[in-house]
């Protein structure tokens, strides 16, 4: 695109097609739930009309932190672990640039379990999304924070030992927590329409994807993917809502308040059936860079 | 007792080059302000001043306690004062026990004056009077001068709580005997505790005046150290404080930092005048994210500041090693304290030289600076920022405990646009123009910045290509390391060779780095005074080093480096030329000249003093005389 | 068409001396072990084997991708092999994409036998076919030897999944060619697949045996690699399995780190091993945590080691500083990548030596080992463990990415108890013995572990005295660093020569460290055999040094680093020696020894190969001769 | 105490005086909270029979983290934020030893949360004192996570603009937790209480200690010092059993079942009153080195 188109279309409120979005060929494996996330991002971009150039993808290290070489807009690729801090630093001096964050379930709630924490307590107006397959995939199947007990890793021959953290109540138990949200990467409409409720809250916006990484986790969501049932919609005026169509194949659907963060903690502990949708959401929590 | 001196005499005006004084209390008994107060009325009167904070070890030690030392050392003179000097001339001291701390540590010349407070004489518990009468004995005993003080009891005639009170008391027999310009006190005294009501001014001023007439009639002595009020106006800070308005003149307006001693006052300074100027201070959750909060604010178009010490430093390597790779500016300030580890907080070394050079993993080229004078810490920030700019590199500035506390006047700087940094660039990028269009000659390339059309890519920590594309050709890891290389040669092609205090030929070269520069040139002043074949220069720049060392150092018979770090000595039984340690510096020198630089160092968490500088030269200078006999 | 050759014809047995295969397939098609199971194979017979991974960039790149050759280099010998060759002698291909990217590499011997698999010109996807054909013929073009073999068409023949199957079939061919032990490749396979049922087996040795007589029938060559079969049980391992059984074997039972590669699959095999044989290998959160809790695990009475690569030892530069200063006994194991920063993950290089060395801020003095060979990386953690413990020293042991993939037959260790460490003492501590009773000449002090009455004491990272009281005597913090520094010495006197291969004096020396040795000693030997008057030596120890070195480089006229890390090329326009940065050995030489030792490095992210460094020591031999003659 | 005596000693089963655990004269200032927390640490060693030699007190850097060298056991003085780890090495190396981990708001809060963190999910048989003074002491002054919106400190002249992170409910977010408790400096008797249940139970136990330092944030606690009806005496047979003495000065008391995990969390919340006692424990959660 040449400098001359450009700034003539600056001149006119531009929109883009997806395509504008669209980087380089993702070389993930094949049936890997991170191409869902990224799917959706360049539709989020695209429908909310962001300026690739006013947006900026932050990331660390892992499978999923790859994912701003396939956005073609700004993109910050850092180090294990250090996401947050450098979106922040960049969301601190650039205020009027969009940044999201992709980490993994090691690179967020592993090396980088400190940043994460204090990410939240800072509330930066900044869209996270949590790419969490269980596992480390990059460095070839090692046990995450969130690989279930007994998850059989290069790390643990024999199965891991250790009941799966929450990403979820971990975040709504701490101090000034202000958007905490769950998706899955097979149902795109959900995930497109929390992602979306996600960029448009102000403040530090925390969505965890339960993603499948065929690779090396091979079928754990299977049963889920194959009933429909076992999923459990979070349905609100300011949450999710489930189109009629959706509604047929999930018909499991409760209505919860994401004002009530007792009740949100109380839903995030539970992983089966696996909720879906806002679980908490505190419009007043005031941003760190105001 | 003979101790104290006769009440009515005739005094004899004496006239100084310079004195050292001491002044020394528990913490919490102001005698830090007064030190202060006294250096700064010194040095609006012209005379070269350097202050030393002598800190004690725990936040708030026991009364009464060796260990607890809390004041200050000031040096004034006539010309430039450059360090703290030898052993003191005088000291003040509100107890005998912080008294015996600085005298165990030898830092009182012997049999000097010492202004002693009187009332532990008399106080109700026995054990109290047998410590101070002791004390003070011994301190007879061994030729001290001891002059017992009623400071206390002076005080109360004027305040309420003396033990506050005492130390503007102090300052007013030091103005006495230093023939201090009153005015001027009574101006520093309004200029302190101006914030407060008139009240508290007045009866401050009240307590300095009577500390003047207490001098005037009791004491025998009187000084004066001439001085030359210089036409220019002067700035008296510290180093921390001179870190912290150099961020703000180059522009900086982020620096992200956790706290650590000696480092954080420079940010408790920022904090406070950016609240003012604009800017922010981030105190981050510890120094990995400090170091990440800056590589990102200094990506999206700034040039971020983080400021620490060694054990934050070494937090910060993997960060700074990613700066370096994707070729984001960034300014680290590091302020050297006693390692490894945790060490020493609060004392001074300079440890840190080549763990900034070599720290991260892999070969991450970055630019060094050491500032060696507390000016020259405002100044190095300004470079610092326009350096990393321009080479979009990671730019060190090391600092110590030394230079962060000690005080000294120096010219105010007069600001200039120039040091600013430009505004962010926001405009498209040319077609074809690539992230890492390396310039095969020098390495640099253009920057860029989110939010400018055209300029959208990835940047990473991986190994990459002109595009910021992740690269697994041999050649381009080849030539991504190459470039990176070369910027520290283009970089050296613009630096002038460091200047030389002496002739450019002789026996002895003296080379060193940081905060040691003023007592190694004061000791190299005095032996070339003496008739000594001895010179001296002085590195700004670690890496890349100045250009024309070699021409330099190949002007002397032998070349020593003068260090606050560690090195092995020859003359241990285990040690010698197939195993020995060399200083940093002297190991980087050798390295790069194949010149026999050897190296004097000392690790005691003090400031390296001009005398002892002076003896190791000396010895030095024996061994050559007589192997070139 | 005429790329395939006629089907029957007389086959002469050409006998060698060594020759290099390439296996290479997309990930999944199992050319690894292929490629693994021709080493194994070879090496049973007492050939010399070295084999190399090929590995992809990405965990599942997509079929056919130019960047996503996976499988295996393989390099037999009548002889020991040591390192991976230069180019290949014979190639076998599963698609054409694959084999362009090592075509583009230049791995491929100009000429060279090429087996294709000829399925893709048939492929339904006419851009498949075209791709396939315009590879074909542009290699023909280039006069390579290609040969079209129909493995997935001959397999389908015997199994459902041809596309499972290929490798052995492969594998078969292979033994036909190499004149391999069929009963051996028989075993192999039961042993590969043992675990499955013994249909699997059988199918298995059924493609074999297909692949065997499809080249004895269709390929008009046949080689014998005569072979010594060993009289010692050998094992045929990769580093980081050496590892692994070295910590295993040192009696180190407890492992604390953080997935990372190259380094990780070292902690996978003892994850696996320790389950059985007692020990653990915790996981933990970061790397920093991994380090403090080998740390917290030594302290209380093991040796623990933690195992990492670049990165993660920038993390942990802080808490090896505390272990410095506590002097707790700790061995880190650094698997060295492509850096700076993330930089290549699976690629090697030697990047890390300085900032192992320097890299903890303040002076830390740390033993630094490197493993040169993969029989190194077993024995070196023994010696690590014992150095460790006697020294209450941290011990880094530097290996790479070479090593830690390379496979190598080697003597199988002979285990002996005195490799163990000793029982944790809980014995009393002697009245009067301190923490840190430093010897004044050793540095060296007895080892106090929780548990032993009497012995009770705070460790601590700040400075402290013999007792471990936390000092801010300058004597005190002095003598500290004094005495872990002398450590280094004693060690340094223990130590004997590092052996010089070839002449003990000449006209050049090349010196290495870590993996590159073997290839560095056959460039030698074969310049040597042209009548060159080269020698080389190769360091084990990087600190200390070993004693005598400096008697070994004034045997020669020049000597020259070897190294696979950054050094400035003098070449370059703004390069000259006031600024040129030099290889990490070379500067610590030149520091030393003040012999101006030059450099010749490559981080182009593979092995250096043995004919790499023959031309580079051959370009400075022509230099020296002209210079000289 | 010679080598002889030492051994003959351990062939009975020994007790100890409180001399036996006290080592060098404390450092703190005048009115520090260490004090009490200090002389509660020596008497839980002496009236649990604690062998000196058996017993280390693990610490990080700051003034809290000074304890270790006023007890007469085996002390680690360590580094800034590692307590966790090193103790989790001591703890896995030697099941025989007693832990003790002492640690300030900065140094498990702020650079050591990624630790802590973790230590909560490892759950090894180790005894924690979080001295919450809600500062850096050490440092002089600057805002900690635990701080209150609108802290005066050097690095926020101005007041920090952060709510106080509380480490109760973050605790309480973390998979595997399995003792809760907070107590106050100023309540000598129900400080010693807690720190023995903590002790005596089976897992990572975390205390809290509100910690007041008149040094930096000078009578922050006053208000609820002079007010006990201020004070939140959580009693449950299982929990607090507060004295009768105890119990005519603090009235304002609440039966709380510590198996009870929502409620917990809900009573964590509570910053005024401020509640003492057991907030959550689970004897059943394996422990890491089992
Ligand atoms: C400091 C550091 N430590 C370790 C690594 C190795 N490493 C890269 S990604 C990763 C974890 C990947 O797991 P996760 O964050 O869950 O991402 P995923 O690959 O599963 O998407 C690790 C340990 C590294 N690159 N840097
Ligand atoms: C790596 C590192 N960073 C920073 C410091 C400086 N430091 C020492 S203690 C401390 C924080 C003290 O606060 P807290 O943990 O609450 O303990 P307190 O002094 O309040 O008891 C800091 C920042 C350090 N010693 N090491
Ligand atoms: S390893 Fe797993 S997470 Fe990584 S790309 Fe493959 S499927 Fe996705
Ligand atoms: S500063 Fe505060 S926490 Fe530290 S010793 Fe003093 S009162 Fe206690
Ligand atoms: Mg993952
Ligand atoms: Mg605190």
């Amino acid at each position: 695109m040449s400098t001359a188109t450009l700034c003539l279309q600056h001149l006119a409120e531009d929109r883009h097609a997806l395509e504008d979005y669209q980087g380089g060929v993702p070389r993930w494996c094949k049936g890997c739930g991170d191409n869902a996330i990224l799917t959706a991002m360049q539709r989020l971009c695209r429908d909310e009309g962001l300026r690739p150039e006013k947006t900026v993808f932050v990331s660390g290290i892992g499978c999923s932190s790859r994912l701003p070489h396939y956005m073609r807009t700004y993109g910050f690729h850092g180090i294990h672990g250090r996401a947050f801090p450098i979106a922040e630093g960049i969301k601190l001096a650039r205020p009027d640039l969009h940044v999201f964050v992709n980490t993994g379930d090691g690179d967020c709630c592993s090396i980088g379990a400190a940043h994460w924490i204090h990410a939240i307590r800072y509330n930066m107006n900044i869209t996270v999304l949590l790419h969490d397959n269980h596992i480390y995939g990059l460095t070839k199947k090692q046990a995450s924070p969130t690989s279930p007990l007994g998850t059989r890793s290069n790390t643990t021959p024999r199965g891991s030992y250790l009941e799966a953290m929450s990403p979820l109540t971990v975040t709504l138990g701490v101090q000034n927590v202000s958007f905490v949200a769950q998706a899955v990467d097979w149902i795109p409409e959900s995930l497109f329409q929390v992602i979306t409720a996600a960029y448009r809250h102000k403040g530090f916006s925390f969505v965890r994807v339960l993603q499948r990484c065929p690779e090396f986790v091979g079928n754990m969501y299977e049963p889920w993917v194959h009933d429909p049932q076992r999923m459990l919609m979070l349905t609100h005026e300011h949450g999710l809502r489930v189109s009629p169509a959706l509604s047929k194949i999930y018909r499991n659907q409760q209505e919860h308040d994401p004002s009530d963060i007792h009740r949100a903690r109380e839903v995030a502990s539970s992983e089966d059936p696996i909720p879906v949708g806002i679980l908490y959401r505190n419009p007043e929590v005031p941003c760190y860079e105001d | 007792m003979n101790a104290v001196t006769p009440l009515k005499f005739r005094k004899a005006l004496q006239t100084l080059d310079e004195h050292i004084v001491e002044i020394m209390s528990d913490s919490g008994e102001g005698a830090q302000k007064c030190g202060q107060s006294f250096g700064s009325i010194a040095a609006r009167m012209g005379n070269g001043v350097w202050t030393v904070e002598i800190i004690p070890a725990e936040i708030q030690p026991p009364a009464r306690s060796v260990a607890g030392a809390s004041g200050n050392r000031i040096r004034i003179g006539s010309q430039r004062v450059t360090n703290g000097g030898d052993e003191a001339d005088i000291a003040i001291a509100f107890n005998e026990q912080v008294l015996l701390g600085r005298v165990n540590a030898g830092e009182l010349k012997p049999g000097c004056i010492i202004l002693l407070e009187s009332m532990w004489g008399e106080h109700e518990d026995p054990k109290i009077v047998a410590q101070y009468t002791e004390t003070r004995d011994r301190l007879l005993g061994e030729g001290y001068r001891v002059i017992e003080v009623p400071m206390e009891h002076e005080c109360r005639a004027l305040v309420q709580d003396p033990r506050k009170g005492k130390n503007m008391f102090v300052l007013g027999m030091l103005c006495n005997v230093f023939s201090l310009d009153m005015n001027l006190a009574r101006e520093q005294i309004a200029f302190i505790f101006g914030k407060k009501d008139r009240k508290v001014v007045q009866s401050n001023v009240a307590l300095l005046e009577a500390g003047w007439n207490w001098a005037e009639e009791h004491l025998d002595f009187k000084y004066r150290v001439p001085a030359v009020k210089s036409t220019v106006p002067q700035v008296v800070i510290n180093g921390n404080t001179a870190v912290a308005l150099g961020v703000l003149a180059s522009g900086m307006d982020i620096c992200a930092m956790y706290p650590i001693t000696p480092a954080t006052s420079a940010s408790h300074y920022l904090s406070d005048v950016f609240e003012k100027a604009g800017g922010i201070v981030h105190q981050a959750e510890d120094e990995i994210a400090a170091c990440a909060f800056a590589i990102g604010a200094s990506y999206a178009g700034k040039v971020a500041v983080t400021i620490t010490s060694g054990p934050g430093y070494s937090l910060k390597q993997e960060g700074i090693g990613l700066a370096v790779m994707a070729e984001i500016p960034l300014v680290v300030v590091n302020v050297q304290r006693g390692g490894p580890s945790t060490g020493q907080p609060t004392k001074v070394e300079q440890g840190d030289l080549l763990s900034v050079m070599f720290g991260s993993h892999g070969d991450a080229p970055k630019v060094v600076m050491a500032a060696s004078t507390i000016e020259d810490c405002f100044y190095s920030m300004i470079t610092a920022r326009r350096l990393a700019e321009t080479l979009n590199m990671v730019v060190v500035v090391l600092s110590d405990a030394a230079l962060s506390t000690g005080q000294q006047p120096f010219t105010r700087p007069t600001f200039d646009p120039d040091w600013l940094a430009p505004p962010v660039d926001q405009n498209p990028v040319p077609d074809g123009a690539k992230p890492y269009d390396w310039d095969a000659v020098t390495g640099l390339s253009r920057r860029f910045v989110p939010g400018q059309p055209n300029g959208m890519h990835t940047l990473t920590g991986l190994a990459h290509d002109k595009a910021s594309r992740v690269a697994y050709d041999p050649e381009i890891n080849q030539q991504g390391l190459h470039a990176r290389s070369l910027k520290l040669a283009a970089l050296q092609k613009m630096l002038t060779p460091p200047p030389v205090l002496g002739d450019p030929t002789g026996d002895l070269l003296i080379v060193g780095w940081g905060s040691t520069k003023g007592a190694i040139e004061e000791a190299v002043e005095r032996l070339r005074a003496e008739g000594h074949k001895v010179s001296s220069t002085h590195l700004q720049f670690l890496q890349p080093m100045q250009p024309g060392i070699k021409e330099i150092l190949q002007g002397f018979r032998k070349v020593l480096t003068v260090e606050g770090n560690w090195a092995d000595d020859p003359r241990d039984p285990l040690i010698d030329e197939s195993n020995r340690r060399y200083s940093a510096l002297a190991m980087l020198l050798r390295a790069r000249f194949l010149v026999d630089v050897d190296c004097w160092t000392e690790v005691r968490g003090r400031p390296i003093k001009p005398g002892t500088v002076y003896r190791a030269i000396r010895e030095r200078l024996a061994q050559i005389e007589e192997t070139h006999a």
